[in-house]
């Protein structure tokens, strides 16, 4: 039931531009996850859309209704803070049924509704509790609770499992997929947790500085980054990258050479003398042969339980690094061949602007 | 100098000049004393004399006035001077009975420092154009009643006969006294009969419902401000007040101010009398008794200080003072000293002193006399509850 | 790591470890207390004390005061007409003045809390009459408005209505006196707007999310919020309601006229003290409001558990 | 349609304005009138409301300046250093007992707390005899000592209790940061309580400052010699309910000692800020 | 310099029992991480050992020198608090440098150290802000970078990089290491983040409802987790767990049985006819035969960029995690073989103790 049109919108405080020029659509029933850098504006976005903060230039519009200068309480929609914002005198029932009362809403449904949110975030013995008296990750439910309980027709979550431990994360993240598939409303949310953004965007948006870097499905965004910053933002751990220049090989067709790597082809290239970057995955890297190959030297392993992160040294020092399951063996000091293949490789121009291959599977 | 003594007064901006300037003649003339002045206005005076009787840090000399004297002296707060008298302190030149008032239970507690009488200010402008022809020293009640009557007519009601001076004790002992009785006994008990008070409440409610008096708006307002007058601010054409501040009244005004008696009631006494306006007084406190005396001396004996007082603090009781004191008057000083000069013959003897609780039956009177002005009460309960209650009071505060 | 340690403090050295235990939880707090301390102990306790004792005697301000046991007491509650009829007087100034001041006060301070311009001309201007206080020219000025052909009457004129003299009718001079409170908002309304500003703006922002009504907004959130606030206001303005002397003072020009219907508490206490010369009788009057303001004082401070939140208050 | 609805805002904005212009005027109207009146003859005072003076005398200014025995200007001078000392020594004492019974953990808090109020619950002229001979026997009559010392003694309640109450306020996890930073309680009191807590000390050093400069009565009591006067009891000099008064003279001298007053409020209530003190928080 | 020791230590909350006789030993120059549910008591005891909680009942050790009356002030420790809690009335600078100046630093050296902490926490160019001029993540960099600076023998962080990015908090993570390894000071550090708790952690310590359940390195409670709920905690994805019933094998050694299995013997098991429940991490699941296996239908494929959750169906419809790299490319519906090592099992008895393997290996 909610459309939102972002259109040339800008945000200055003062000399600083939060956010600048920036355009948008997101569809009705959308799940848009944003993400980005600390400080590059995903929470600013969401309080202008929100209706608490001015908007400096620009439009919004919610289906189609221009909204800049609509209040808050009029939008219908309901929004967890970052900072969470809970009313400090009122138990935690009467802030999850605060929001509920304002709509004139039955006393039954209120506390139907109350009790069905506390039990999905189990903070059903906390209920009677002041703010004060609650954890972080206690306080941070609560806050959800206080949104999702209205059901509104948009929602905005600012990064709402931040401080929750990694099992309930999963639990909280399964609620919110449910209510998103029960309402159907339009969500945005903002979060730095990839595994959050990857299973419940539809849409994924990268901001940077204010601005838009890449819009796409979490698959587009993985597989196919528009640019080095998306590469090297999106993926954890993070993609590997490898500097080359962009040659004309002996049969006359453009090569990218890479230091450590025989000259190779992976895709239509830009004019022979530029500089590019080679990206790749570390899970893409192969300890044995590929398309392309070298021999490395581990220098350290890391061991994360479920994975392992083995860090290489290439022979001109380059670093690499190969991302594999908990069963890994290698160990520090190990001369190893390290592979990449063609099809695993992004190539970005100078600019930082993808040029090869235009369009990459599924790795 | 190494004598220095403190003398504290009730005051104005003129009066306080015209003090400090006597204090600056007396430090002239006594070069080794001292004297710092403190001065602060009538309201605020007693608290803080109160304050610091209590205290045991009473100003050496301070100025008392007749309605609180006794209440000092009974207290045992004030030193008698009849040691002093004439042994550094010179009475000789003073009018018989001038200090009759300061003189309490055979000792003298306070040297009047200037004398008055009750008076009643009237607007001259308005009694001319209103055409009324009295005689300010002779008059009766009736006179006054027709006087206020014709005024209120000629005016068309902008400008009431007089103030309604029902709640005027000061103004009801002279009526009380017009019938040849004291307020109070020589034994501090009630001397006045309820018949005195109802009959002056009577006076008045018929002046009042008769429309020729200001109404119960203006007259419960107690112990007003000189700038709350009626005559003042232009409602009236009389009021009540001492002769000495008949001056005051002047300079709130533009019109011209004369000073005419009480009326008196047919056939009856003036019932007026002298007292001394102020006193000065030497306190329980007081370091440097000599220096006080040579103080308070000053005073009464220094022409200059004579004539640098003027008449602020009443006229003085002395026919010495009051020479000095000729070439320097104003218009409506001379109107006031010609006043006092003409009741001279007409005046009674000097009351009985008033004992401890009478300022509250003051209040009382008042208070009662509310009711009366605004009808909750006809003037005959009222009176027998008045008499009633201030027996009560004296009882208490003996 | 090598870091300056802080000297120990004198205390550390006590051997008992009470003491030390006592010290080391206590001292900040005393000394923080310590011109308190002093200044209660020094200069406040003495005079409370004395009178108290003052209120057991006849003290007349010049001879010593002599012990008269509960006769103070005994003829105030018996036989003294003029105290019932100061302490009517006054609650019912508390009962109407405190409420519509607060009201009042509260009210403009969330009009000028919202973003306007010239926001500091208007707060100055609705301070001033507060600045006035209770002078002499605010007495001139109230008898003279609230007279029988005063600015009031003028006004209420044009609608037809025919006024009295206001503050010389005994049944009506109590309310100018409460308008009069109502009109001097300013202190009230100067905490109420440092409360205002103190309270965190996200929580404005949750509840405009989800989606309050100003009114509402007013009710759970602001109030609330505020309620610190409010209760200190409430609780002073209370005390200083039972304790109003110089307005009441000088408008009855020390009377408590007409029929002693300004006959408010202090100023009967005043009028017994210092110009009846009867202190102890005041004192025992004093006491007696002490004892009263005390009792609601402490009802206040019960009932405030219930409906003031402060949220740092550890429990 | 946006139009609209920024003409709706603009017209409740209108309202609002009018509405407060209206208020101010009520409020502003004696002010106005006391400064008429100090315009005119004395003699039209008391007869007419108006607020035009028939004949505009400014020298009721000059005049009463120099219209008492000593001049304003020492007058103002003597206000001037009671009330500085005084609001000093009350922003100080009190933030001090403040922050003890806001934050501090000590034995007998309740109890000292009752009785920290209880000493603004007795009316003041019963213990004026009292503290006077107090105040005598050390000496201190006749000088500043008795206005001023209490102020550094915290001996308004009201103070205290108004900075407990918005001390109470602040996040207690600011004091703990601090702590944690090596702050002993004193250093907490001043990096971080005060600083937090603008709006409440703009309040009370306003309140203050007013008091004190109007305060009477302790200057009535305390002073003798008329060159030690304050400006409020020496405007109490131009007043006989019985004798010559100089109204004229007053209200200009009363006008003018609103001056420092209504100075000294612009200045400081523009400190009544939004609060911060949240911001630094999640 | 800093030995911790926390004997029997408790905490109320009026009824409410936060921490229940906790007993710990932290070495100096340990980096100890404590993980937990939300809720159960981590910061509570940062606090207690801040000495910012009065503590209810037991005794904390600072270098073997009592200080549960010690102030704050005096224990020469730095915190990172969940809420920030940064001074609002300064700037970031002075945030930063006011612990500094409390110790009478020499001007010099604060604004050495403060700007060494900006540069490493990259918030040089908000020097000169207010805590209301910065997002969360900013906020959160500011906090950390308070505590730092100072140097002290002791840490505490308190989930310090919750709100950062992912590639924020690896670098963050970086520098926390390299800070640590400088200073060898103790620390104690709050998270939920697993990875940050392994790559971390000298030691882990796991809380549940204000009692330790296993204290350990990383590997011994990834590998060795001392009962099911460690097991369950520890991990992401969350290991699998299947219900069993010990019972006597044919050649009379006791044998496990759970359903979807024949029945197998991983180690030392009590007594038959009890229950016991096997945990096999998803990573350690195979797509293929294993020591015991069965076969299993795939019901959903969760895509995370660099790895794949597979969810099987057991026969039994039982369910079961499947944690691949990110090339799996199995599709809903499909059948596979599902094999299990008994060398990657886990078994806990019905009370949730371990007891089989008695030691196990790394995975
Ligand atoms: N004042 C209080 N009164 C009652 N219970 C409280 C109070 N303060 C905290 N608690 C409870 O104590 C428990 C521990 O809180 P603590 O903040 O230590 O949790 P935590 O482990 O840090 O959780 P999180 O990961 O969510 O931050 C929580 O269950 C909380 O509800
Ligand atoms: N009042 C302000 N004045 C100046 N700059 C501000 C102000 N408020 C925010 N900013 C800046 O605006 C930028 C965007 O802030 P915002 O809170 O939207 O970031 P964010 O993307 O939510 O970051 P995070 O992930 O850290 O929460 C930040 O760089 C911040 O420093
Ligand atoms: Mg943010
Ligand atoms: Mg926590």
């Amino acid at each position: 039931m909610a459309d939102l049109t972002i259109r040339n919108v800008g945000k200055r405080y003062g000399a600083v531009r939060v956010i600048d020029g920036l355009n948008l659509d997101i569809h009705d029933g959308e799940f848009l996850v944003l993400v980005g850098p600390s400080g590059c504006g995903k929470s600013t976005l969401l309080r202008m859309i929100a209706g608490l903060e001015e908007i400096s230039d620009g439009t919004i519009f919610i289906d189609d209704k221009i909204v800049n200068d609509l209040p808050a309480s009029k939008r219908d929609l309901s929004m967890v803070f970052q900072s969470y914002a809970l009313y400090p005198h009122m138990s935690v029932r009467k802030n999850l049924a605060f929001g509920l009362q304002n709509l004139k809403m039955s006393r039954k449904e209120v506390t139907r509704r109350v009790d069905e949110a506390a039990r999905a975030l189990q903070i059903e013995p906390l209920m009677d509790r002041k703010p004060r008296q609650l954890s972080g990750g206690q306080k941070q439910r609560v806050a959800i609770g206080r949104a999702i309980v209205r059901e509104p027709k948009l929602f905005l979550f600012d990064e709402p499992l931040s401080n929750l431990d990694a099992e309930l994360r999963v639990q909280m993240r399964v609620e919110l997929a449910a209510l998103y598939t029960r309402l159907k409303s339009t969500m945005i949310y903002v979060t730095h947790d990839q595994v959050e953004a990857m299973t419940l965007a539809t849409r994924i948006v990268v901001l940077r500085g204010g601005k838009i870097e890449q819009v796409g499905t979490p698959e587009e965004l993985y597989n196919r980054p528009a640019n080095l910053f998306v590469a090297g933002f999106i993926g954890s751990p993070k993609i590997n990258m490898l500097p080359a220049t962009i040659q004309t090989g002996p049969d006359g067709q453009r090569q990218l050479k890479c230091v450590d790597f025989a000259p190779f082809t992976p895709g239509v290239l830009p004019d022979a003398g530029a500089e590019a970057t080679i990206c790749v995955r570390p899970e893409a890297v192969r300890l044995g042969a590929g398309q392309v190959q070298t021999t490395g030297t581990v220098r350290l392993v890391e061991y994360l339980g479920s994975e392992t992160l083995v860090y290489l040294d290439l022979p001109s020092g380059q670093s690499l690094l190969f991302h594999g399951s908990g069963r890994d063996s290698h160990k520090q000091g190990d001369s190893v061949i390290v592979g990449l293949d063609l099809a695993d490789m992004h190539v970005f121009d100078a600019d930082g602007q993808r040029v090869a291959p235009a369009a990459a599977q599924a790795a | 100098q190494d004598r220095s003594i403190r003398h504290f007064w009730w005051g104005n901006p003129t009066r306080d000049e015209r003090t400090f300037q006597v204090i600056d003649l007396f430090k002239a003339a006594h070069p080794q004393i001292d004297v710092s002045g403190e001065a602060i206005g009538w309201g605020d005076y007693w608290t803080k004399m109160a304050t610091q009787t209590a205290g045991g840090n009473m100003a050496d000399v301070v100025q008392m006035d007749h309605g609180f004297i006794n209440e000092y002296v009974s207290r045992g707060a004030l030193l008698p001077l009849d040691e002093y008298v004439g042994n550094g302190l010179q009475l000789d030149h003073y009018d018989d009975g001038a200090n009759a008032v300061g003189t309490i239970n055979g000792g003298l507690y306070g040297v009047s420092i200037g004398s008055t009488s009750q008076a009643i200010p009237y607007n001259t402008r308005v009694f001319e154009e209103a055409g009324v022809e009295f005689d300010p020293l002779n008059w009766t009640t009736e006179d006054f009643a027709a006087a206020c009557a014709r005024i209120t007519e000629h005016t068309g009601g902008a400008v009431t006969g007089s103030e309604d001076l029902s709640l005027y004790i000061e103004n009801f002992e002279v009526w009380v006294r017009q019938a040849g009785r004291e307020m109070y006994s020589e034994d501090g008990k009630i001397a006045l009969t309820v018949e005195d008070v109802r009959s002056y409440w009577d006076f008045w409610g018929e002046l009042r419902e008769a429309g020729v008096i200001e109404g119960p708006d203006a007259t419960v307002r107690l112990d007003k401000g000189m700038s709350e007058l009626g005559i003042v601010r232009g409602t009236s054409a009389m009021t009540f007040r001492y002769a000495n501040q008949v001056g005051a009244v002047q300079s709130l005004m533009a019109d011209p101010v004369g000073a005419a008696m009480v009326p008196h009631r047919a056939g009856m006494e003036y019932g007026h009398f002298v007292l001394p306006s102020m006193f000065l007084s030497m306190t329980r406190d007081a370091g440097d008794k000599e220096a006080v005396i040579a103080y308070i001396n000053h005073w009464i004996t220094s022409p200059e200080a004579i004539v640098t007082l003027g008449l602020d603090r009443g006229i003085p009781p002395s026919e010495m003072g009051r020479e000095a004191l000729a070439p320097h008057m104003s218009e409506v000083d001379s109107r006031v000293v010609a006043y006092f000069s003409g009741i001279q013959d007409k005046i009674g003897p000097t009351p009985t002193r008033k004992p401890k609780g009478a300022g509250e039956v003051r209040d009382n009177f008042m208070r009662t006399g509310t009711e009366v002005v605004l009808g909750n009460m006809p003037a005959s309960e009222a009176a027998e509850r008045f008499v009633e209650d201030a027996g009560y009071i004296l009882e208490r505060a003996q | 790591m090598g870091r300056a340690l802080l000297p120990p403090p004198f205390f550390a050295n006590f051997r008992c470890p009470l003491m030390r235990r006592f010290f080391s939880r206590n001292l900040p707090g005393y000394m923080f207390l310590l011109p308190w301390l002093l200044g209660f102990f020094l200069l406040a306790l003495g005079p409370i004390l004395a009178s108290l004792y003052l209120g057991f005697t006849r003290y007349d301000m010049v001879s010593a005061p002599r012990w008269v046991g509960l006769d103070n007491y005994q003829y105030m509650f018996e036989r003294d007409r003029r105290f019932w009829k100061a302490l009517e007087v006054t609650f019912t100034y508390v009962a109407l003045a405190v409420p519509l001041r607060l009201a009042m006060a509260l009210a403009v301070a969330m009009l000028l809390d919202k973003g306007l311009r010239s926001i500091g001309l208007y707060r100055a201007i609705f301070y001033l009459p507060s600045i006035l206080g209770a002078s002499i020219a605010i007495a001139i000025l109230w008898r003279a408005m609230f007279g029988i052909d005063g600015v009031v009457n003028q006004a209420l004129a044009l609608f037809g209505i025919q006024g009295i003299g206001w503050i010389t009718t005994p049944s009506t001079s109590i309310y100018t006196m409460v308008v009069l409170a109502m009109w001097q908002f300013g202190s009230p309304m100067l905490i109420f707007l440092a409360g205002l500003r103190s309270i965190p703006r996200d929580l404005y922002e949750a509840s405009e999310i989800d989606g309050t009504s100003p009114v509402r907004q007013f009710f759970r959130i602001t109030l609330p919020l505020l309620a610190p606030v409010v209760f200190f206001n409430l609780v002073l303005q209370m005390i200083e309601a039972f304790k109003t002397f110089s307005s009441a003072f000088i408008i009855s020009n020390g009377t408590g006229a007409p029929a002693d219907s300004l006959l408010f508490y202090t100023v009967y206490l005043f009028n017994e003290a210092f110009r009846f010369f009867r202190m102890g009788y005041a004192s025992a009057l004093a006491w007696v409001l002490l004892v009263i303001i005390a009792v609601i004082t402490v009802i206040a401070f019960a009932t405030s558990k219930y409906w003031v939140h402060y949220e740092n208050e550890r429990d | 349609m946006k139009a609209r609805r920024k003409k709706r805002a603009r017209n409740a904005r209108l309202l609002k304005h009018v509405f407060l212009i209206a208020l101010s005027f009520i409020m502003l109207y004696p002010l106005l009138w006391l400064f008429a009146s100090s315009l005119k003859p004395e003699s039209e005072i008391f007869a007419s409301l108006a607020l035009w003076p028939s004949d505009i005398q400014w020298s009721n200014y000059t005049e009463g300046w120099y219209g008492l025995p000593v001049s304003f200007t020492r007058f103002y001078w003597n206000s001037t250093i009671v009330t500085v000392l005084s609001v000093i020594g009350n922003l100080i004492s009190c933030s001090f007992a403040a922050y003890a019974f806001a934050r501090l953990q000590f034995n007998g808090k309740t109890l000292l707390f009752s009785l920290m109020m209880m000493t603004m619950m007795i009316p003041y002229h019963v213990v004026l005899i009292p503290q006077y001979v107090l105040f005598l026997n050390l000496g201190w009559v006749d000088t500043y000592l008795p206005l001023v010392v209490p102020r550094f003694l915290a001996a308004d309640g009201f103070f205290i209790f108004l900075m407990m109450q918005f001390f109470r306020q602040i996040p207690r996890e600011l004091d703990e940061a601090a702590s944690i930073d090596g702050c002993s309680p004193f250093k907490i009191y001043w990096a971080v309580i005060l600083p937090l807590s603008l709006p409440a000390m703009a309040t009370a050093a306003i309140f203050s400052m007013i008091w004190v400069w109007e305060d009477f009565l302790a200057p009535l009591i305390y002073l003798n010699d008329i060159d030690s006067y304050t400006v409020p009891l020496a405007l109490r000099l131009f007043l006989d309910q019985e004798g010559q008064s100089n109204y004229g003279q007053m209200f200009a001298m009363s006008v003018l000692s609103l001056v420092p007053v209504l100075i000294f409020f612009i200045a400081f209530q523009k400190l009544i800020i939004r609060g911060i003190a949240t911001s630094g928080m999640k």
